[in-house]
């Protein structure tokens, strides 16, 4: 392995963390106030898809954002009025709003385009090299000259990091996540705040959502999150529900995905399929090499019923 | 019946501006054709055998699988209804009396992708990006585009990615910069709404792509040298009519530019050119030659497994 | 309520005709509760008689059902405890309303608008060390809540109600898991808020308590107010018999009664936690059929785990533990049963019981597998049945039958449920801890009574508690613990209760009770 | 000193429910007439989602009276459908039921996926390479190999939890995807059929198909063990000593070890039971529905399985209806845009939208609750 292609292992970590981590970090807010984020993957694609439609009418990539924004926070607000109001099971709710977000983004492309799918090539939020440190070696091109968006989701941990844990909205949020009652009795309004932390996940999704639409691909197809909102519920975990822990969850899940990449070009003795194994094995192995237990927010996922 | 009743079952979404796009096209061309056509999007291979079943029993004489998927489910249901023809788009295979498969030469193309690959290439490395290994049609294009290109250059470095999932463009976009980034400089592969990815980073890293399926030149001008775009509605369209004659049988039907009315499958830019014009005469004209070797039959190109592993 | 009642100048706190129906249960029927400026109120009821309800319902936790309630002057209705706590009034749970997974500091910040939308976490420690010292209820503000024992939850719930500094302060059974010499204070600072013209209303089953403090008294039973006194015309007699509807009798007729044979045997038991310090040293003691071993100690001495230790949830790192000679050091709490250990816990929340489990289910808790309840491959739901209610009626636990999920018990009927199940096992050795927590007089002396019989009959019975009196009251022999260690450990008859207080609070040069 | 009153004739327990936490996933006694109240008001939910999929339908410029006629019928129009649809719900209902008890345990397993795909990996090996055997033979054999591999592929999982504190969410799920590329890579390899256009093993020997119920349908017998599944978890989750284990693991953690519960054991084994059941839905879907192992056999179950098991409340014998739900929507949906030519996305729409409205339905229903 030459210079240029460790450079690029390592770019292409954060390439693909960068959506994951947008996610993840809504996901962290959403379930530190107890709500299980399974539906980021519906509300991610939501995202997706209204930034690239909106690009598409606008050619404002800004417009943009902040319409994939509200895709993302629609969809978080049924799961929010679902979970809240109707006390329904988190996680079905969740899968219900991956369900119907698929099916809607695929109908919505083609009935806002009379029927017909629109070819749709989109201006792309390009690169931005940060003058001076851009022509540092080795970090230089991997950290210093990457598209506006992965900066973002890399900043905002730090905010997210600090509403959590230095602010008493981020000391309540976790009280509710916790302990919806104890939160109750000192003056939260454990479901409001629940609503409001499920449907800034949405923003926080449909952000990461946008990421591939309008930052990587420039084009919105069908269900092109994959699964990636799954991901980003991993890489919570393996941070343990901590937003710099979360953040190395996401590179490391990045790290695995390009290295199973680059593996097939070593001309190993088996076939693709093994190698593509690789990436979900090397995480197990990390994994079982924390060997931490992680400790779900004890209230997550349970209902908060006053009488 | 008044009218002929066709049934056309896509893997996908017609909305993915690729292969299942082209499905769609199927559908269309059977109803200028005047047949009474239905078709079911997002068929799972659980479902496919009772989608084919319930067509069938409604009376549909027709049945279109779009995928080589098909093929199994149709090998069961077929014998129960020997009324129906039941056409495999990209199988390999026939099956019974009333089970046919049709596909275009992928090796051809693949072959000539190679060619126009290897002499455009400048770093001597090029890549390709791909879904499933080990099916067929991928074997056929893939081991034909490394041999294309060996013909042109021996010395040439031809690496291979398989991606598993043909609809997921991020993917495809990262192995594409994978390849990109280890030398290629120019990058084509078999996907579906993947396709959109390696152009993506094709146009990102400014060196050369293919399209896959459908015209995806608008993409990206300057980066889609060509595409190959797959006939499918000529070729159902074709088997159709051989079905109402009776012609089909349990047949595999390969089409190719050596074939007389349809190609399958032909090397579009846009509607009218076939190549980027930045495509040097030298390199036109080599491609040009090939291509009427292929027509007429002195050149044929088989692949083994071997010809489509992954990595150089 | 007289007309010429209301004519007064108005008090600082009216309910009136406060309802709420829980299905069956009538929690609180028509009641109406006064209370002014610079009072301090108790309020007194058995076990499910609908104190705390009341309170939750003034709080603005619970929706009563009926009822209005002015507050300084100002009605409050349909509120929650953020519109309860800004217009000043502030509650400590009987049920600690506490996040675990956090801090003492954090818990104290929580909602606290004084600590700032930006957290001033060093100022706020501060002053909960400051506070904390000053009221004789030390805290340190980084321990996490969920490693704290009970006692130390308690100052937590405590502190924090008390910087919050609201105008009428109701505290539920606030003095359950305190020794006496953090009642004590506590009970001064209650004077002090007082002092200053705001309000408490005090719950609390003890009777000591309410007249060292209280001004005036409420009696609840069955929901509704069978009482209302000044504390000066009241009687501890009289406050009893309103309270549980006939006479406790304070006298315990004791048999003297010679132990028979060891049957637990602790040899050089000591334990270190994970973080390596030293929580039990070398601790040596035994158990004669027929008697009972009280031990009183401050919460947070090695208590707990002693009794975690002898029952099986935690193991000890070094000594043996026998019973009837058979070691049983690191067994499973499965052989312990099987041998015959019962073990009453402090922690019924999440601990002794399964709250959403109905009681039948709670009372097979620790013998489902075994016969009669399991029968073959199945449960033998009759056998849960059957037992349920022959303890319900034998306990007199107040529920609308075997199959009400336990959480709908009130808190010292939760209690008997576990006691009803341990001592009904008719062990052989039985672990008490803090038994009697949160119980009523009336069901604190049932309590009592069952342990007396299960040591007539030859039970074995190792009783730890921070009440004095109760220790006194039990124990054969007593002891002490402090500091994980064992101290003392003499006959009742020649024990030095001034020894034990000082013991109980740490000084342990001196080398025995007598 | 007895705190009850004048009782009420009938017993209404209807709001005590008032903890201020409950779980969101326990469930009522259904033994009772709330349960059939309850299945109306999930009916009356599914209207309503009908009632609100009906404005992308009229815009999609279908007439949705006919399209959900449509989906009637391909339901529950003919005998072939119903025993389409009872064959869709079969995996769907064993797999939720293992499921169902994981999470009643809080087990968060959502490895169906993988677990179903390792079966069903299993089971085709056996079928492909015990030639000669009877099928009276064969197909336990093959349906027990694709429980044992789902049972093992579940205790891997279990394992990482248990001795390297890997949550069961992150291993499970890595397992899946782990699982499903194996599926690829053995019919890339040795149990492909040469030449096929698609990543197909042979065709199994018939005697390793399962037998049809009903002669002329597709109707196999795997829905026979779904409901033998369902009878049984429901039976060990209510009346047996393992059931109750489970039941106290769910509520806490502190308590099931007060009573004696090892958590190591009952972990390990409710994991081998969900991905044993998972294991035999695989192995029924190959031999039952495609006769050989073929790439993407179990495309999505797993989640859906998941999906079921909170629909059923967590209840072992809910999980019938809630499978059965699935399946005949499925069917149905999907007979709707062959018939009618809706647009598959719809078909998403519809369960979406079905399943969100069937839990706000019992969502508001669920105020008693037995854990
Ligand atoms: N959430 C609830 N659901 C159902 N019944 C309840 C609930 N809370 C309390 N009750 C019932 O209301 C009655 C009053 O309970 P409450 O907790 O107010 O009693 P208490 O006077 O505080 O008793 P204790 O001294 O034991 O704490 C009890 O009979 C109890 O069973
Ligand atoms: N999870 C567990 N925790 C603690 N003890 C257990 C556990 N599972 C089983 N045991 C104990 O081990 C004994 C033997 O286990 P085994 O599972 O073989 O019993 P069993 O007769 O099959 O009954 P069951 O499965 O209902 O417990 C049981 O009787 C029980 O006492
Ligand atoms: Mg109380
Ligand atoms: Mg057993």
């Amino acid at each position: 392995m030459n210079y240029a292609v460790i450079i690029e292992l390592l770019s292409a970590s954060i390439r693909i963390a960068t959506p994951l981590l947008l996610v993840a970090l809504g996901g962290v807010i959403s379930e530190t106030g107890g709500t299980f984020a399974v539906g980021v993957e519906g509300m991610m694609l939501g995202g997706a898809f209204g930034g690239a439609v909106t690009v598409l009418v606008t050619q404002n990539i800004l417009v943009g954002l902040l319409a994939s924004m509200i895709s993302g926070v629609l969809l978080a607000a049924i799961v929010a009025v679902a979970t809240v109001r109707f006390r329904t099971d988190h996680m079905v709710t969740g899968l219900a709003v991956n369900i119907l977000a698929l099916g809607m983004t695929s109908f919505l492309l083609r009935g806002l385009f009379g029927g017909k799918t629109p070819v749709m090539v989109l201006p792309t939020i390009g690169t931005v090299r940060i003058p001076w440190l851009c022509n540092l070696p080795v970090a230089g091109p991997i950290l210093f000259n990457e598209p506006l968006m992965t900066y973002l989701a890399f900043f905002l941990v730090i905010p997210v990091h600090l509403f959590l844990r230095r602010t008493r909205a981020g000391l309540t949020l976790r009280a509710v996540g916790e302990n919806p009652s104890a939160a109750f009795s000192v003056g939260a309004n454990p479901e409001r705040i629940r609503a409001v932390a499920v449907m800034v996940c949405g923003a926080f999704a449909g952000l990461g959502g946008a990421v591939l639409s309008l930052q990587e691909l420039g084009t919105f197809t069908d269900g092109m999150t994959n699964g990636r909102g799954f991901l980003a519920l991993a890489a919570i975990i393996v941070g343990r529900w901590t937003p710099f822990r979360v953040m190395w969850g996401c590179l490391l899940i990045g790290a695995a995905s390009a290295l199973a990449l680059n593996i097939q070009g070593w001309g190993l003795p088996m076939s693709s399929y093994v190698i593509q194994m690789t990436p979900y094995l090397i995480a197990l192995a990390v994994l079982c090499g924390i060997g931490r237990k992680a400790r779900m927010p004890a209230a997550i996922g349970k209902a908060f019923l006053r009488s | 019946s008044a009218q002929d009743k066709a049934a056309v079952l896509l893997p996908g979404s017609i909305n993915d501006q690729s292969w299942n796009a082209q499905g769609y096209a199927g559908v269309l061309r059977l109803k200028e054709k005047g047949w009474d056509v239905a078709y079911s999007e997002n068929v799972q291979p659980a479902d496919m055998a009772q989608a084919l079943q319930d067509y069938a029993r409604k009376g549909y004489t027709l049945i279109i699988g779009h995928t080589g998927r098909f093929l199994s489910p149709m090998e069961l249901v077929g014998p129960k209804f020997p009324k129906t023809t039941f056409i495999v788009g990209s199988g390999n295979a026939g099956a019974g009396k009333n089970v046919a498969s049709i596909d275009f030469d992928n090796t051809q193309f693949g072959y000539l992708i190679g060619v126009l690959a290897a002499r455009m290439s400048k770093t001597g490395k090029i890549g390709s990006v791909n879904g499933l290994e080990g099916l067929p049609n991928v074997v056929a294009q893939v081991g034909a585009y490394r041999k294309g290109a060996k013909s042109v250059n021996p010395n040439i470095q031809v690496k291979v990615i398989y991606v598993q999932d043909m609809e997921d463009a991020a993917g495809a976009k990262e192995a594409a910069l994978s390849l990109i980034a280890w030398g290629a400089d120019y990058v084509s592969g078999k996907l579906n709404a993947g396709q959109l990815g390696i152009i993506q980073a094709a146009k990102e890293k400014g060196v050369y792509a293919n399209g896959r399926s459908v015209e995806d030149t608008a993409m990206a001008p300057d980066t889609v040298l060509t595409n190959i775009v797959e006939k499918w509605g000529d070729m159902y369209g074709a088997a159709a009519d051989q079905s109402k004659a009776g012609a089909l049988g349990g047949k595999f039907e390969l089409y190719g530019l050596n074939s007389k009315d349809c190609t399958g499958a032909e090397l579009l830019y846009t509607k009218e050119k076939e190549l980027n014009p930045i495509v040097p005469q030298d390199i036109v004209d080599a491609i040009q030659a090939v291509k009427k070797k292929f027509a007429s039959g002195e050149l044929k190109v088989s692949v083994t497994k071997d010809d489509a592993h992954g990595g150089i | 309520m007289s007309p010429e009642a209301t004519v007064s100048v108005s008090p600082m706190l009216e309910m009136r005709g406060i309802s709420k129906r829980y299905g069956r249960v009538q929690a609180n029927d028509a009641v109406d509760l006064e209370v002014s400026e610079g009072q301090v109120l108790g309020l007194l009821g058995e076990n499910g008689s609908g104190k705390s309800t009341l309170m939750k319902v003034l709080f603005g936790m619970v929706k009563p059902d009926r009822g209005t309630i002015q507050f300084k002057g100002e009605l409050l209705a349909r509120h929650s405890p953020r519109e309860a706590i800004s217009t000043g009034i502030g509650m400590i749970h009987q049920h600690f309303m506490l996040v675990e997974a956090m801090t003492v500091l954090e818990n104290i910040m929580l909602g606290w608008s004084r600590a700032g939308a930006w957290l001033r976490r060093e100022q706020i420690g501060e002053l909960i060390r400051q506070t904390s010292l000053s009221y004789g209820l030390e805290l340190d503000p980084a321990a996490l809540v969920g490693e704290l024992p009970f006692g130390q939850r308690q100052r937590v719930e405590i502190i924090k109600a008390l910087v919050r500094g609201a105008e009428l302060l109701i505290l539920d059974e606030p003095t359950s898991n305190l020794s006496p010499p953090e009642i004590s204070s506590l009970l001064t600072v209650m004077r002090r808020i007082a002092d200053q013209g705001r309000a408490i209303i005090f719950i609390t089953h003890k009777l000591g308590e309410v007249f060292d403090v209280c001004d005036e008294v409420v009696v609840l039973r069955d929901g509704r107010v069978v009482g209302k006194s000044l504390i000066a015309n009241a009687t501890r007699s009289g406050l009893a018999h309103l309270m549980v509807g006939r006479d406790v009798s304070t006298e315990l007729n004791r048999v003297d009664r010679r132990p028979g044979a060891e049957v637990l045997v602790m040899r050089g038991v000591g334990m270190r936690d994970s973080s390596g310090r030293e929580r039990l040293h070398d601790i040596d003691l035994s158990l004669r059929e027929g008697e009972i071993v009280a031990l009183a100690g401050v919460d947070g001495n090695g208590q707990t785990d002693l009794v975690d230790v002898l029952a099986g949830l935690k193991y000890p790192t070094r000594g043996t533990i026998t019973v009837s000679g058979r070691d049983l050091t690191r067994a499973t709490i499965t052989d312990r049963l099987a041998n015959g250990v019962a073990y009453i816990p402090v922690d019924r929340a999440t601990t002794s019981l399964v709250p959403g489990m109905t009681i039948e289910e709670n009372l097979g808790l620790r013998d489902f597998d075994q016969p009669p309840f399991r029968r073959g491959f199945w449960l033998n739901h009759r056998a849960f049945r059957k037992q349920a209610e022959a303890r319900i009626s034998e306990f007199r636990i107040a529920a609308s039958g075997p199959d009400a999920p336990v959480q709908t018990l009130s808190g010292g009927n939760q209690q008997k449920v576990v006691i009803a199940r341990e001592i009904g096992r008719n062990p052989k050795v039985l672990i008490a801890f803090q038994a009697t927590w949160g119980l009523d007089p009336g069901a604190t002396r049932f309590v009592v009574d069952q342990i007396m019989a299960l040591r007539s009959h030859g039970g074995a019975v190792l009783y730890i508690s921070s009440e004095l009196d109760e220790v006194l009251m039990l124990g054969d022999r007593i002891g002490v613990i402090a500091d994980g260690c064992l101290l003392g450990l003499a006959p009742r008859n020649q024990v030095d209760i001034t020894k034990i207080g000082l013991m109980m609070a740490g000084h342990r040069e001196l080398s025995g009770l007598t | 000193m007895s705190a009850s009153l004048p009782t009420p004739p009938e017993i209404d327990r209807s709001d005590q429910a008032d903890q201020s936490e409950i779980p969101s996933r326990v469930v009522a006694r259904n033994e009772d007439a709330d349960f059939w109240r309850r299945m109306l008001l999930a009916l009356l939910a599914v209207s309503l989602s009908f009632v609100v999929a009906a404005v992308p339908i009229l815009l999609s410029g279908k007439n949705p009276l006919l399209a959900y006629w449509a989906l009637i019928r391909g339901a529950f129009g003919s005998v072939d459908s119903i025993a389409f649809a009872l064959n869709k719900s079969t995996p769907y209902i064993l797999a939720g039921v293992g499921v169902a008890l994981c999470f009643r345990a809080r087990v968060i397993n959502i490895g169906g996926e993988g677990q179903i795909a390792v079966g069903g990996i299993a089971a085709s090996w056996i079928a492909l390479n015990a030639p000669g055997l009877p099928g009276s033979v064969l197909i336990p054999l093959a349906l027990l190999g694709g429980g044992c591999a789902g049972a093992a592929w579940a205790a891997i999982a279990a394992g990482m939890r248990l001795v390297r504190g890997v949550h069961e969410v992150l291993g499970t799920l890595l397992l899946n995807f782990v699982g499903l590329l194996l599926v690829s890579e053995v019919l890339h390899g040795p149990m492909g059929e040469v030449g096929a256009g698609f990543p197909q093993s042979p065709l199994f020997p018939e005697q390793a198909w399962l037998p049809t119920l009903l002669p002329g349908t597709d109707l196999h017998a795997g829905i026979l063990l779904a409901l033998l599944a369902v009878v049984l978890c429901h039976l060990v989750f209510w009346h047996t000593p393992f059931g109750f284990r489970l039941r106290l693991l769910g509520s806490s953690d502190a308590a099931a070890a007060y009573a004696g519960v090892s958590v190591v054991r009952s972990l390990l084994s409710v994991m081998l039971i969900a991905g044993g059941l998972a294991g035999l839905a695989g192995a029924v879907e190959v031999l039952g529905v495609h006769y050989r192992l073929i790439q993407g056999f179990s495309g999505g179950f797993g989640f859906n399985a998941v999906a079921i098991a909170l629909l059923a409340s967590l209840n072992p014998i809910a999980v019938l209806p809630a499978g059965l739900f699935f399946g005949f929507l499925e069917t149905g949906a999907l007979a709707m845009q062959r018939e009618i030519g809706v647009p598959s996305s719809l078909v998403f729409v519809i369960q979406g939208l079905a399943m969100i409205f069937v839990l706000c339905a019992l969502g508001i229903s669920l105020r008693r609750q037995r854990i």
